[in-house]
């Protein structure tokens, strides 16, 4: 689609096809089942969480888990554009992968998927938002991936995130939503996948849970799964969750300890 | 301890009257974020964040912050330049960055810089495009500039300038093999070629308020309130590479000449900051 | 015409119908409305299938098998080896505006990608149930794509289950032409199809296409097949896809409200009963 | 019903748009037929049946969006609220008005309209909320305006909707009907039919506060289901495009006894109901 | 007693409900109090003695406030016709609002008395601060304001020579410059900021 | 170095047609063979979104001579729109727009200074009240440094650096400047005082044509 308002490159450009070397051929675990990164198969990374990035924005949070870099925005609330009355306040989520986020260029113009994974981020974060609270007005979420390693533990980062930005913009929530990945890889559960173990996965689940009301918000899986599998999976990621929640919890009360 | 109630008129004032604001701040020659007319905001740039690019940067003055990452495709040369590849600067102003910004596709103010990035990239030939020749006629490389910027608060063409020329420093191009029989271009991950630039352009804007006070490195409000801004892009032999002066009250060459002073000790600034990155 | 607004009585009255198992319309919390399915409908398609839920909702699903080039610039060596040898399925929902007024000019638009996203998730991919290595003919070079069309006639609630069947049906009636593969000698291979239909076949693995199950949760309970009017109520919706043999290939939720951790796994048993 | 007199032949006879009537030229032409330039014969415009008042032809289409005429008893949903006024979506060409002086203001028909009640216009009815009204007239523009200004009108409570073509409705003297087997049926004339418990208070004693109270009585099992049932007979009939009057709707009621209530909903279960119905009628006609 | 650690997060449950009523940042689920803000958590000796205690969260991020029923508003005049004037809010009661709401101001909701006589461009000129009270959440663009009261009206105005002008009675100001009178209906002066 | 007919500090020959288009005001301006059409429609209704309470909302469309507006084309608007802004009195028509639309006829380098010039002669023509009048002149330095004035497009080609500038009539203000390429400090300067020499040349030329066209 020739995009007259960019700098215009050549109609058609490739990526190249990148040989990989004989001896780096991944091996998702050694033998006592330790991954690449030395975590064992239910461990979650360590995540980095920091709010306040954005000056301009009412809330806003930045969150880095292994490689996946991920800003987000919140403004509002502010006047709703939409013409019908709406008693309730309306939530719209934008993601946006950076062109050079993934593997192969992304298109900067927003495409089928990047409509669909916002769709799945408020579907997440409305149960915890007092929307009532705000007739006539509107929370605009803009979520920037700068860095994508594995397009399952991202969506989970991006909810998390979102989550805390809202919170920092001072929005009434009924609570913080954690949200963590797992793949199915082999019959067994891989938490919070890279990009190489993701490319091996029969099957992925996403779930974001509000630990302290004890309720799922949203649940995303795919891939040819058992019912007993499943609901190991549900129980590993909901202890995920907890985990997550206490991390969220310290990004937002760290700039209040240490301004008193 | 919601903030004092005076922290509150100021802020009603500065929407109700911004010029009569700013004079206030000028004339006791400070500026709204504390800082004197020719002090720089704290700037910092960080290298090779992104591990899924070919070269990348980040670049934080004040609060402006850019992320610079370059992604190397492969396409066919331009008929008459077989030899050249293509270099494709673009910036993304997002609404994640300000509130004045609206989603969809870039707006006038996006579209401006990512031109001026062009230019500066041509006319200062910054990088010998036939550097980027795979194959003669056949195959070149294509390295797509992308600028995300991510929080907008003033003076962003400096941020994206430094941002774009320090992701070309760094960026590795992968050892590319043109394949007869596939026609497909293969690229090792090992062995990896690094680009080598003419030169390491880097501008600085002055923007002019009432006609004669000069306000270094402005803020979003600050700028937002004055009309003319002067730009001026030197590299490292102390050469110019570009001047831009656009809009506002006419101003006279002393002003573009105390510019050119203030933007040759800034470059030798920044060119520190830059080295102490890598 | 699918009501869009509805009065605080209504939903009131069919909460507390539901809450002692009897639904506007008679039916209990989990029982399913007629089904009516006709297949073979349209000739120029490869396969299609027609299917109507109660005298409502009514989906038709076209199958086109088309030949295709692989495409698998720019992934990993290894990766792309794989995705040499498969063919793959490309899907297309959508809502027609006679179906409802909503749906009439860029209303549609969200609800039809939602859907189509869901498709092909499910339908790309081993839990897909079709065998996409068969559906190779030269690797690398040509490979079949099968393109599932589904146009919702009329809205009448649940149409993610009726979608889900119609989907299978059209596949399980879809012929595939077989393809004669000539080997020219130096490496060259070159491959046309035969004429005959007799010689057609059909996809390999349609038995295990996934069909999904909607629960919607209205209060503390969820009920299965909904009326627009119940949707309207409900305040999430759990779809789970299952295939024959009682395999969980999906679950997705949509809708705003949130489901208590304990319902969650309750509901997702309540599949195999269905079933 | 209509006078029927049987001096033309082309009484009730089925028409099709183009199609002549009548080239007599003393008749008046109504809703449905037009007057060609040369020969002045009578050509209906729509595919119905022909209907013959006096000096007046009109044609009856089968299917239409609802006409109103004065009096009327509707059932209208709130799509929109404006400042002194609600707008009513009654299947109609376009949506009917409902004025904030045309209802009965909480607290007695004395009270009158006060400012803030200008302002709170949602605690009477909110978007989405059903409501009963009489068709008052319609505005120059052609939009109708309705009016509730009746204790028997307002919100409706305990009870759900159904859909059915307004052809099928007839006009008759009361369209609040209690069927015998102790549930209330409120026809609307543009096709909304309400089917909801049987209120046991009668009309004044509704206490003028709680009318547009949001919160339903209790129902128990056996009522909700002779809802349900009513219900389901009512779509059966309206799907074999029977007319529906509170006697018919009880006869179906008895035939579908045979049947669960949930079987109601096969094909071949209306099929029954509707046949018995129309045996019942043809009997109950051969007496009179 | 709810327990005391200072700093809480949305969703943090505070205490048992029986006996204590929900402030302000806090709300009410099953039989327990939740925080919904991040904020320091306070309890409030009831102001009357029978009312059972008030848990509060007082908020710590700033937010952009939202126009609500009752809400003390500082906006400009944006448009003007003969019925209405349309006004921009800027600050809701004393926080800026980032992006501006749109309010409209009724000819009957511009003073208390002699509704009907009030003829608008003698109250309200284009450019116009004013302070108003928001009385309905209105249709879906605007909000209703009034300036039915005292200490409502033009705050600050520039009159047609460009200098500010100072209100001398509830219905006229006069311009520094030029001492010419202007119609406004004018706020009555020197009176903080209601808190709201 | 190609063959310059002209000496290096003269200006191509410049003619002007006002009323080129029958609209509130426009004018054909000419460096030579570079030729920019500009008409100007306003103060006209303008649109609730774009209203500027206390000023007249300007709008620039500029119009390449071939193919579809792009970057280029929205950086012209943007310098154009900007430097026009400082010089009308806007505060006079609030709350109206000015549309300012550029289209070129003919390229032989040069374009956004003819463009300016264009823009200046149609605001007049159209009788739009300003405060001063923008002059646009460009200039280059080739490979062996010295300076050409107004030059054609080969010219600028191989020119080592490429300089526009647009002064105010009345303080020889410098409204906008825009130059790229490689040029030390004493270059710019240099050009500077050589590109005002020129403006004054073009005043005059433009005084000279108002006098012929109301006489």
């Amino acid at each position: 689609m020739v995009d007259r308002r960019r700098i215009q490159g050549p109609e058609v450009s490739v990526a190249p096809i990148i040989i990989k070397s004989a001896d780096k051929r991944t091996c998702l675990k050694d033998e006592h089942s330790r991954r690449r990164d030395g975590r064992n198969l239910e461990d979650i990374c360590p995540i980095f969480l920091k709010t306040g990035l954005i000056s301009q924005a009412n809330g806003s949070a930045f969150i880095e888990i292994r490689r996946t870099k991920i800003a987000c925005g919140v403004y509002g609330p502010r006047q709703t554009k939409i013409p019908s009355f709406s008693g309730k306040g309306n939530l719209n989520v934008e993601i946006k992968f950076a062109p050079f986020s993934c593997q192969k260029r992304r298109q900067p113009y927003r495409d089928a998927q990047e409509k669909d994974l916002s769709q799945l981020v408020i579907e997440a974060l409305v149960p915890s938002i007092r929307l009532d609270l705000l007739p006539k007005s509107t929370i605009d979420i803009y979520i920037t991936v700068l860095e994508n390693d594995g397009t399952a533990s991202c969506l989970a980062a991006a909810i998390t995130c979102a989550s805390v930005a809202v919170a920092d913009a001072g929005i009434e929530m009924l609570d913080l939503v954690p949200a963590s990945s797992a793949s199915y890889i082999g019959g067994e559960i891989y938490m919070d996948s890279d990009l190489a173990e993701e490319q091996h996965e029969t099957g992925y689940l996403i779930l974001s849970y509000m630990p302290s009301l004890k309720e799922v918000t949203h649940i995303l899986q795919s891939g040819d799964v058992d019912l007993a599998l499943t609901t190991q999976a549900f129980e590993q990621c909901t202890d995920a969750c907890s985990k997550i929640y206490s991390v969220m919890i310290n990004s937002l009360l760290l700039p209040i300890r240490d301004t008193q | 301890m919601v903030k004092n109630s005076l922290a509150f008129e100021a802020e009603t004032f500065r929407k109700i009257q911004p010029q009569e604001y700013l004079r206030r701040f000028i004339q006791g020659n400070i500026r709204p974020d504390g800082r004197s007319l020719s002090q720089f905001r704290p700037t910092t740039v960080n290298q090779s964040c992104i591990t899924t690019t070919n070269g990348s940067s980040m670049v934080r003055i004040g609060n402006t912050t850019v992320v610079c990452g370059i992604k190397a495709e492969v396409a066919t040369p331009k008929f008459n330049s077989p030899l050249e590849g293509y270099l494709v600067p673009n910036i993304d102003l997002s609404p994640i960055c300000s509130p004045k910004f609206k989603p969809g596709p870039p707006g006038e103010l996006a579209q401006v810089l990512s031109e001026n990035l062009n230019n500066l990239l041509k006319s200062a030939s910054v990088l010998d495009l036939t550097s980027l020749c795979i194959k003669e006629g056949i195959a070149v490389w294509v390295l797509y500039i992308d600028l995300v910027c991510v929080n907008y608060d003033g003076n962003i063409y400096d941020a994206s300038v430094i941002g774009m020329i320090t992701a070309l420093t760094n960026v590795k191009l992968p050892e590319a093999t043109f394949e007869e029989s596939s026609g497909l271009v293969k690229a090792t991950e090992e062995l990896s070629v690094t680009l080598k630039l003419q030169r390491i352009p880097y501008s600085v804007t002055v923007a002019l308020f009432d006609g004669q006070h000069l306000l270094v490195d402005p803020t979003e409000v600050e700028e937002s309130i004055t009309s003319e801004q002067i730009t001026i892009v030197f590299d490292e032999v102390g050469q110019l590479c570009s001047i831009w002066k656009v809009g506002g009250l006419p101003s006279s060459p002393e002003h573009l000449k105390q510019c050119m002073n203030i933007a040759r000790e800034r470059y030798k600034q920044i060119s520190m900051i830059v080295k102490s990155s890598i | 015409m699918a009501p869009v607004l509805i009065s605080a009585l209504e939903a009131d009255y069919i909460l507390k119908g539901i809450d002692d198992n009897l639904r506007a319309d008679g039916r209990g919390r989990l029982d399913y409305r007629e089904v009516i399915l006709e297949t073979g409908l349209i000739t120029q398609a490869h396969g299609s299938a027609r299917c109507r839920l109660g005298e409502g909702t009514d989906v038709l699903v076209g199958v086109k098998v088309d030949i295709g080039t692989v495409d698998i610039d720019g992934t990993e060596e290894e990766v792309a080896t794989v995705k040499a040898k498969r063919g793959r399925v490309v899907c297309n929902v959508e809502c027609s505006p006679i179906a409802s007024q909503q749906f009439a000019g860029r209303g549609a638009d969200d609800i039809n990608n939602e859907l189509t996203q869901m498709m092909s998730r499910v339908l790309n991919g081993p839990q897909g149930g079709l065998n996409l290595e068969k559906l190779c003919i030269i690797p690398g070079k040509a490979c079949w794509i099968v393109y599932i069309d589904a146009l919702v006639l009329d809205y009448a609630g649940n149409i993610v289950d009726t979608m889900f069947m119609t989907t299978r049906a059209a596949l399980f009636n879809t012929q595939v032409p077989k393809a004669i593969i000539h080997d020219l000698g130096d490496g060259e291979v070159e491959f046309d199809l035969s004429e005959d239909v007799e010689e057609w076949e059909r996809i390999e693995g349609w038995e295990h296409v996934p069909i999904s199950v909607t629960l919607n949760k209205i209060g503390s309970r969820h009920i299965v097949d909904a009326t627009p009017l119940e949707e309207l109520t409900t305040e999430a919706k759990l779809h789970v896809m299952v295939n024959r043999n009682g395999k969980i290939c999906g679950i997705q939720k949509s809708g705003s409200g949130s489901i208590e951790h304990s319902l969650l796994s309750e509901m997702v048993q309540v599949h195999i009963f269905v079933i | 019903m209509f006078v029927r007199t049987q001096r033309d032949n082309f009484e009730s006879k089925v028409v099709t748009p183009g199609q002549v009537i009548t080239a007599d030229t003393q008749y008046m032409r109504g809703h449905g037929t037009y007057l060609n330039e040369e020969e002045s014969s009578h050509i209906s415009s729509v595919a119905g049946v022909v209907e013959r008042v006096n000096k007046l032809i009109t044609v009856r289409p089968l299917h239409t969006r609802y006409t109103g005429n004065i009096g009327d008893l509707v059932i209208g949903r709130i799509t929109e609220v404006t400042n002194k006024r609600w707008k009513v979506d009654i299947n109609s060409r376009q949506d009917a008005v409902l004025l904030l002086s045309a209802i009965n203001l909480p607290g007695g028909v004395q009270r009158r309209k006060t400012e803030a009640d200008e302002l709170q216009m949602r605690k009477f009815f909110a978007e989405g909320d059903l409501l009963a009204a009489e068709f008052q007239g319609s505005f120059n523009d052609g939009s109708t305006s309705l009016h509730t200004r009746n204790l028997k009108y307002g919100k409706l409570r305990n009870g759900s909707l159904i859909v059915v073509p307004p052809a099928l409705v007839q006009r008759c003297k009361t369209h609040f009907h209690t069927l015998s087997c102790g549930v209330d049926v409120t026809l609307g004339l543009n096709g909304y039919i309400w089917v909801s418990k049987h209120s046991s208070k009668n009309l004044d004693e509704l206490d003028p506060e709680a009318i547009y109270s949001n919160d339903n009585e209790p129902v128990d099992r056996s009522t909700r289901e002779t809802i349900a049932r009513v219900c389901n007979c009512i779509n059966a009939l309206s799907r074999h495009f029977m007319c529906i009057t509170d006697t018919i709707i009880a006869y179906a009621y008895e035939a579908s006894l045979k049947y669960p209530v949930k079987d109601l909903l096969k094909l071949e279960a209306m099929e029954f109901v509707t046949t018995e119905v129309r045996h019942k009628l043809s009997v109950v006609r051969s007496i009179y | 007693m709810p327990n005391l650690t200072k700093y809480v997060t949305p969703g943090r449950r505070l205490c048992f409900s029986e006996g204590v009523t929900a402030g302000p940042g806090v709300y009410e689920r099953g039989e327990y109090l939740y925080a919904s803000v991040v904020g320091v958590v306070q309890e409030l000796a009831p102001t009357t003695e029978g009312e059972p205690r008030v848990v509060t969260v007082t908020r710590e991020k700033v937010h952009s406030a939202v126009p609500d029923v009752g809400s003390i508003i500082t906006g400009k005049v944006i448009r003007m016709t003969t019925k209405e004037a349309v006004v921009s809010i800027m600050v809701v009661g004393n926080m800026p609002c980032k992006d501006d709401f749109q309010g409209i101001i009724r000819s009957q909701d511009v003073r208390a008395t002699e509704k009907d006589k009030v003829k608008i461009y003698n109250s309200f000129r284009l450019g116009d601060i004013v302070r108003a009270e928001v009385i309905s959440l209105g249709d879906a663009r605007s909000y209703y304001l009034s300036t039915a009261k005292n200490e409502l009206g033009v705050i600050y105005a520039q009159s047609v020579a460009g200098a500010v002008m100072i209100p001398i009675s509830w219905q006229e100001m006069q311009c520094t410059k030029t001492k010419t009178m202007e119609p406004r209906k004018c706020a009555k002066p020197d009176i903080p900021l209601p808190e709201k | 170095m190609a063959s310059r007919k002209r000496p290096p500090s003269k200006i191509r020959t410049i003619s002007i047609e006002p009323n080129y288009v029958n609209r509130d005001g426009s004018a054909l301006f000419k460096f030579g063979d570079s030729a920019v059409v500009c008409s100007v429609n306003g103060p006209t209704e303008v649109k609730l979104r774009d209203e500027k309470v206390d000023k007249a909302t300007i709008d620039v469309i500029f119009k390449p001579l071939v193919g579809l507006p792009g970057t280029k084309d929205k950086t012209h608007e943007y310098i154009i729109r900007s430097t026009v802004e400082s010089v009308i009195k806007s505060n006079l028509y609030p709350r109206t727009l000015i549309q300012i639309v550029c289209q070129v006829m003919m390229d032989d380098g040069n374009i956004l200074a003819t463009a300016i010039n264009a823009t200046t002669y149609a605001l007049m023509n159209a009788g739009v009240e300003m405060k001063d009048i923008a002059v646009a002149v460009a200039c280059i330095v080739n490979k062996d440094g010295n300076i050409l004035i107004d030059p054609e497009l080969r010219e600028i080609e191989k020119a080592q650096s490429y300089h526009t500038f647009a002064f105010s009539k009345t303080s020889f203000g410098l409204l906008f400047c825009e130059s790229t390429g490689l040029f030390t400090e004493e270059q710019y300067f240099e050009c500077y005082a050589i590109c005002k020499i020129a403006a004054q040349e073009i005043i005059d030329k433009i005084r000279m044509k108002i006098q012929l066209d109301l006489t």
